[in-house]
């Protein structure tokens, strides 16, 4: 079964959007309907392409944004407002965004940088030798020992800003890491790297993980459960291996046949039938987020009906792990991609 | 460290000359001293260079050289003030504009339109009706006229900063919001201004020159570099040097703050310019 | 260049090529090209073939040299840049030409595609007209021509409504409708050789199947060499006909695609193969493979092989001497394949 | 976009009402009895307090606030003490007059500062140089210019007319002298938008097309340079409409600026009123024709709320 250990099978989920809505103020509908857990103990992954509404639910689970509908919580307790009441279940959240360049203040040394947390929450080692010791261990464990610490961010490789944005998740002693497309600005050979500290911090420190990406197979590999998001809804959720090798929504299956081949000879996206305009991207602009009661991936899914475009597919719980708002899902007889 | 560029130094060695020319101002004698008898030429037109007045002496038989020291002290006052009132106002308007949003914004980015809307020199005409002559009273004005340009400034760079993945990050691991404002905002708008000064202390040099020589500013007999050109304009025919003395040491003062300028934007050393055509 | 029947109808109107020669030789061949910023070595005595009709990847990571190299060849580097080595597209030697001499032909000769459309084209033109001034200025075309011209080329890379969408401004189209535009633009003159700096890294996964597509299609249609610049090894399955390796401002490693994925012969290709495969089918939590250590800095070139430091079999004649691009032995590769690696154990690796 | 322009309208009136009461309050603190300006000969004060009766002036400042603001909305600014003409009378032709130096002024600027940013940017020779012209004009404040420029080509050389008066002759200088105050300016936002122009992406694909450096410099970097330069000129054409006073001093060219001036020294409150409400509303105008402007040249500015 999944990494979740026995303990915390009875214990509430450390986050839980519960019927998510969040409409920005020039009106455009982010997230709509959003029903999602990530269990203690337990990694949750979302994948989905730009506009999906990922990275909104990461600033939801941040506190950067409030719900304009339905509600978040927190080991079990809603949200608090605010942020002296957001403070307590801020320390628990260890996150690491996806700029490395923009996410470190290029005007903080590397101790002050990684030792924030500390001065926040009035941990010790705010200040002082004691501070720095515990910076230096830290940083020896995310792959810069001996870095530093009165250097500056400007000083490091992406990477090594990355890992500097580990350690600084990390020294407030976190329940949850939450990741936003951690590694999709660096070279393939530097993602592995930061994708092993990412998981043996996760293993060592038994944090729960919210991690999300656009990349399919990162996920498959990170997250006991995906969550595949499209136009600010969840089309589909399940256990990682099968919603690779089975998935039910037709946009699953869709985004995995537009991976790229593992071999020449399972070349497929560039001899046309594959492919052929099946996302039709050549209309120009993005989906239409607002379409209330219909399928939001109609207009591109080659298997859409009259229904599709007039009433909006519930969620149908196939059993206890799986789930999926499609009218006509894949049945398993459609294994649907030759894996290289 | 780095090597201090060049225009840091020169605009510096310039200050530190003219401030301590400032300072030892008393030393040259007393500005308003009129000497009739040596002053003044059989025709009543003043003496033209000599070693007692190395710059001659003005129309009413005082000795230029020390008017100009006394003029120049004023300047290098008045710049150094004015200059930190009006960028302390006009930062600290920015940043709490740019962070408090709602209706603080509102109101303080309402009245930075006001201070950008103002006509700059009649309004300065106009505050200068109101008050007397002085030091206090150009002070005032350059500070009513220039802290909104740095407010608007700052209040545009805190915004960019508020979306900018360290300031978030501050405030997802539970920062509280001054402690932002110090932490994240502060040093990069202190930055910024520290950039901005040696230009708004230009500008504020060659305001106070202007309002005096408009005889909004400093009146006589007090000197002030303005107020000297303006009195030496009706001679400027047949003693010139009245006119060009006071106003090479207003741009010698200018030009030193701006040069400070320059260095300070060369020190820190942004990308270097990449073109693809051009000689 | 005229082209003869070959069964692709010809993809403009009218295109007036060069003095009526039919393409001669290889779309693209590079010769002992370096490439230095300064003192840094972007690019180390490379050479590289793109016959006509023929896909190469260059592959590399950040710092590799990949883009340093094929926008070298282009003669779209800044002129800080100091660019040695000969170069002859469709048979003429280009890096012998003077700018103005190489500035009059160059399009009907190479087209290029950026990574970042959005900031490649002109935020503040209309995308047909963009597309059009390479008709107007070249093929002879006046206003009106050429924004025909130039609707009739977005309709190529299949864009739907094209006379519309000729009129908009890039930031108002979706990342896949700009990377179209920019291929409109690069195939405008149907010319010999197109060089593409990572054209679909920016976009989804679904926009850049499309791509993927579509660049499969036209190769199919104009007889054009394509060097392709590209860190993702599935791009390099889905596309390419011929890959080459860059690793430190160097080319490693060389060879025909199935060569080069069944058997490759340097340890760098090896790990990047890994990397991928272990990504996409390794179990679930299971740490990822990945390549030890880092590149080298920009400028930094550590003696012997650069990829020593992070290589498992290294031993001292690594330490001492830069291996160069042999021939890989004709038993693993295939018959008078041409794969060749930078390695002193090329042999071992597969 | 019309959403995002109507904001800015709305700001600037904003802005020129906040303007108007600061002055009114200003005008008000001013020491002196404006009766006596009005009839400085008279002597016996009951012909000063009947004046200042008849002028509402002994009312409190709300009322006079409320009153002068009634009728401003009817485009009535009141009559001039010292002159006894309407307000508006006076300044209107005035406004003719400065507006035409202001126009000179600006074309002046942008043409000098232009070419100089241009010359920086193509010709790395000549940078050291532009560079040196910058910092010394912008060293030089403005009436040390005049002066100098009168004291060169008006007297030594005789070529300029050095009395006053509004004629194509006496603007020459006037204008010269706004040019070159204003170029440093221009100067740097033409380099600078140059250089990062011919530093970007779009620049090296027109390259790759092969067009000509000067096709590419007149078809993509030209409006791309153009969208800063324009808030510019906004900004000093509303700046210097509100009466050039200094320059006006200088070259006693008659316009609002020397009318302000001396109507300060007459106390005479309404016609400073009228140029500083008239220097608001032209600042605030011209924001926004520069805005419109800009939304020509640069579609991304249609849609910013």
């Amino acid at each position: 079964m999944t990494a979740q250990t026995i303990a915390q099978v009875g214990a509430p989920p450390v986050i839980a959007f519960d019927q998510v809505s969040k409409r920005y103020r020039g009106g455009r509908l982010a997230l709509d309907d959003i029903t999602l857990a990530l269990p203690a103990g337990g990694s949750l992954g979302l994948v989905g392409e730009s506009g999906s509404g990922k990275t909104t639910c990461v600033r939801l689970a941040l506190g950067l944004e409030r719900p304009t509908a339905g509600r978040l919580t927190f080991n079990g307790a809603a949200y608090p407002s605010g942020r002296s009441g957001l403070r307590p279940l801020r320390r628990q959240i260890g996150f690491v965004l996806q700029d490395p360049y923009d996410s470190l203040d290029a005007r903080m040394t590397v101790r002050d940088i990684v030792a924030e947390p500390l001065r926040i929450h009035r941990l010790p080692g705010g200040r002082g030798r004691r501070g720095d010791e515990l910076v230096a261990e830290l940083l020896g464990a995310v792959g810069l020992p001996g870095a530093d610490l009165r250097s500056y961010p400007s000083r490091y490789s992406g990477g090594g800003r990355q890992r500097i944005a580990i350690a600084r998740a990390l020294i407030a002693a976190p329940t949850v890491l939450v990741c936003d497309e951690p590694t999709s600005s660096l070279d393939v050979s530097v993602q592995s790297q930061i994708i092993n500290l990412l998981l043996d911090a996760r293993r060592e420190r038994d944090l729960s993980m919210l991690f999300v990406s656009h990349d399919l197979d990162l996920i498959g590999r990170v997250a006991d459960t995906v969550a595949v998001m499209y136009g600010g809804r969840v089309l589909e959720i399940g256990p990682a291996d099968l919603i690779r090798r089975s998935p039910r929504h037709p946009y699953t299956r869709a985004l995995h046949e537009a991976v790229p081949a593992d071999h020449p000879r399972h070349r497929r996206l560039a001899d046309r039938n594959a492919a052929g305009g099946q996302y039709g991207s050549g209309s120009p602009q993005a989906p239409a987020t607002d379409a209330r009661d219909s399928c939001v991936f109609a207009d591109r899914c080659p298997r859409a009906q009259d229904r599709c475009r007039v009433e909006r597919p519930p969620v149908i719980a196939e059993d206890s792990l799986r789930s999926y708002a499609c009218f006509f899902p894949l049945s398993d007889g459609l294994t649907g991609q030759q894996r290289g | 460290m780095r090597r201090w560029p060049w225009q840091l130094i020169a605009g510096a060695a310039v200050l530190a000359a003219c401030a301590g020319l400032a300072l030892a101002a008393p030393l040259f004698g007393n500005p308003n001293h009129q000497d009739l008898v040596h002053a003044l030429g059989p025709t009543g037109l003043p003496v033209g260079p000599s070693s007692k007045y190395p710059l001659g002496a003005d129309l009413l038989g005082r000795n230029e050289l020390v008017r100009l020291v006394y003029g120049i002290r004023v300047s290098l006052t008045v710049a150094l003030v004015s200059n930190a009132t009006s960028i302390v106002i006009g930062a600290a308007v920015g940043l709490l504009a740019g962070y408090f949003r709602g209706p603080v914004e509102q109101l303080l980015m309402r009245f930075t339109d006001i201070g950008l809307a103002l006509p700059y020199t009649l309004a300065g005409l106009v505050i200068a009706a109101v008050m007397s002559a002085g030091i206090t009273r150009v002070i005032v004005i350059i500070t009513v006229l220039f802290w909104s340009y740095p407010a608007r400034l700052v209040y545009g760079e805190v915004l960019r900063l508020r979306g900018r993945g360290f300031v978030e990050a501050g405030e997802a691991m539970g920062s509280g919001g001054l402690a932002i404002v110090r932490r994240h905002l502060a040093p990069h708008v202190t930055s910024m201004m520290i950039a901005y000064s040696p230009l708004n202390a230009a500008s504020a040099v060659a305001f106070e020159a202007t309002l005096s020589y408009l005889s909004a500013g400093i009146n006589p007999p007090t000197a002030s570099l303005g107020n000297m050109i303006s009195d030496g304009q009706t001679a400027i025919s047949y003693a010139p040097l009245l006119v060009i003395a006071p106003g090479l040491a207003i741009m010698a003062l200018t030009l030193a703050f701006l040069l400070v300028g320059e260095g300070v934007k060369a020190y820190n050393p942004d990308l270097r310019r990449l073109s693809w055509l051009g000689r | 260049m005229t082209r003869e029947g070959s069964g692709g109808s010809s993809l403009t109107a009218s295109t007036t090529g060069l003095a009526g020669e039919p393409p001669r030789g290889p779309a693209l061949e590079i010769s002992g090209l370096n490439v230095r910023y300064g003192s840094v070595r972007a690019v180390v005595d490379a050479s590289l073939k793109v016959e006509a009709g023929q896909v190469v990847a260059l592959i590399g990571e950040t710092g590799s040299g990949k883009t340093s190299l094929a926008l070298g060849a282009a003669r779209l580097l800044p002129r800080s840049a100091a660019v040695s080595g000969l170069v002859t597209i469709a048979g003429r030697d280009v890096s012998g030409m003077s700018a103005i001499e190489f500035r009059a032909i160059r399009a009907q000769l190479v087209g290029c595609i950026a990574q970042d459309a959005m900031a490649a084209l002109n935020p503040v033109v209309p995308v047909g007209r963009q597309v059009g001034e390479v008709f107007a200025v070249h093929a002879g075309m006046d206003r009106r021509q050429a924004a025909e011209a130039a609707v009739a080329a977005l309709a190529q890379v299949e864009i739907r409504r094209p006379d519309a969408v000729a009129r908009l401004y890039p930031h108002q189209l979706s990342g896949g409708m700009r990377q179209r535009v920019m291929i409109a633009m690069a195939i405008a003159l149907s010319p010999p050789l197109i060089v593409a700096d990572e054209p679909t890294t920016a976009l989804d996964v679904s926009t850049q199947a499309e791509i993927l597509g579509l660049v499969g299609d036209l190769r199919a249609r104009m007889r054009s060499g394509i060097l392709w610049i590209t860190h993702d090894m599935g791009v390099v399955a889905e596309l390419a006909d011929w890959a080459a390796v860059m690793y430190a401002g160097q080319i490693v490693e060389t060879g025909q695609v199935e060569q080069i994925f069944d058997a490759p012969a340097h340890p760098y290709t090896l790990g990047l193969l890994q990397t991928r495969r272990d990504l996409r089918s390794g179990p679930v939590g299971a740490p990822l493979f990945q390549i030890r250590g880092s590149p080298p800095a920009p400028g930094e070139e550590p003696a012997g092989c650069p990829f020593r430091p992070r290589c498992p079999r290294a031993t001292q004649v690594c330490a001492d001497v830069n291996p160069a691009l042999e021939p890989v032995g004709t038993t693993a590769g295939w018959p008078g394949a041409g794969h060749r690696a930078a390695c002193h154990h090329s042999g071992t690796w597969s | 976009m019309a959403r995002a322009l109507t904001r800015r309208l709305i700001f600037g009136l904003i802005a020129v009402i906040g303007v108007i009461t600061l002055a009114f309050v200003l005008e008000f603190v001013v020491p002196g009895d404006p009766a006596k300006a009005i009839a400085p000969r008279a002597n016996s004060s009951a012909v000063l307090a009947n004046i200042r009766a008849q002028l509402h002036l002994n009312q409190p400042l709300i009322v006079q606030f409320a009153d002068y603001f009634g009728n401003l909305l009817r485009g009535n600014l009141g009559t001039s003490y010292v002159q006894h003409q309407s307000v508006t009378s006076l300044i209107g032709p005035r406004l003719l007059t400065t507006g035409v130096l202001a126009l000179a002024g600006v074309i002046a600027e942008v043409l000098i500062g232009g070419a100089l940013g241009i010359l920086a940017t193509l010709y790395g020779r000549v940078r050291a140089l532009v560079g040196a012209i910058n910092l010394t004009l912008l060293a030089v404040p403005i009436f040390v210019l005049g002066l100098l420029l009168l004291l060169v080509f008006g007297f030594r050389l005789g070529i300029a007319p050095v009395t006053g008066g509004a004629g194509a002759a006496q603007l020459a200088l006037p204008a010269l002298t706004l040019g070159l105050i204003g170029a440093p300016w221009y100067a740097q936002i033409v380099a600078d938008q140059m250089q990062d122009s011919l530093a970007s992406s779009y620049v090296r694909t027109a390259v790759s097309k092969g067009l000509s450096d000067s096709y590419i410099l007149r078809r993509h970097v030209l409006r791309n340079v153009l969208s800063p330069a324009v808030t510019m000129i906004g900004l000093d054409l509303g700046s210097y409409l509100s009466g050039v006073v200094t320059v006006e001093v200088v070259f006693v060219w008659p316009g609002i600026g020397l009318l302000a001036v001396n109507a300060l020294h007459d106390l005479d409150r309404p016609i400073v009123m009228g140029t500083v409400i008239v220097g608001a509303v032209a600042v605030v105008f011209f924001n926004l024709v520069a805005d419109v402007a800009r939304m020509f040249i640069d579609p991304r500015t249609r849609e910013e709320v």
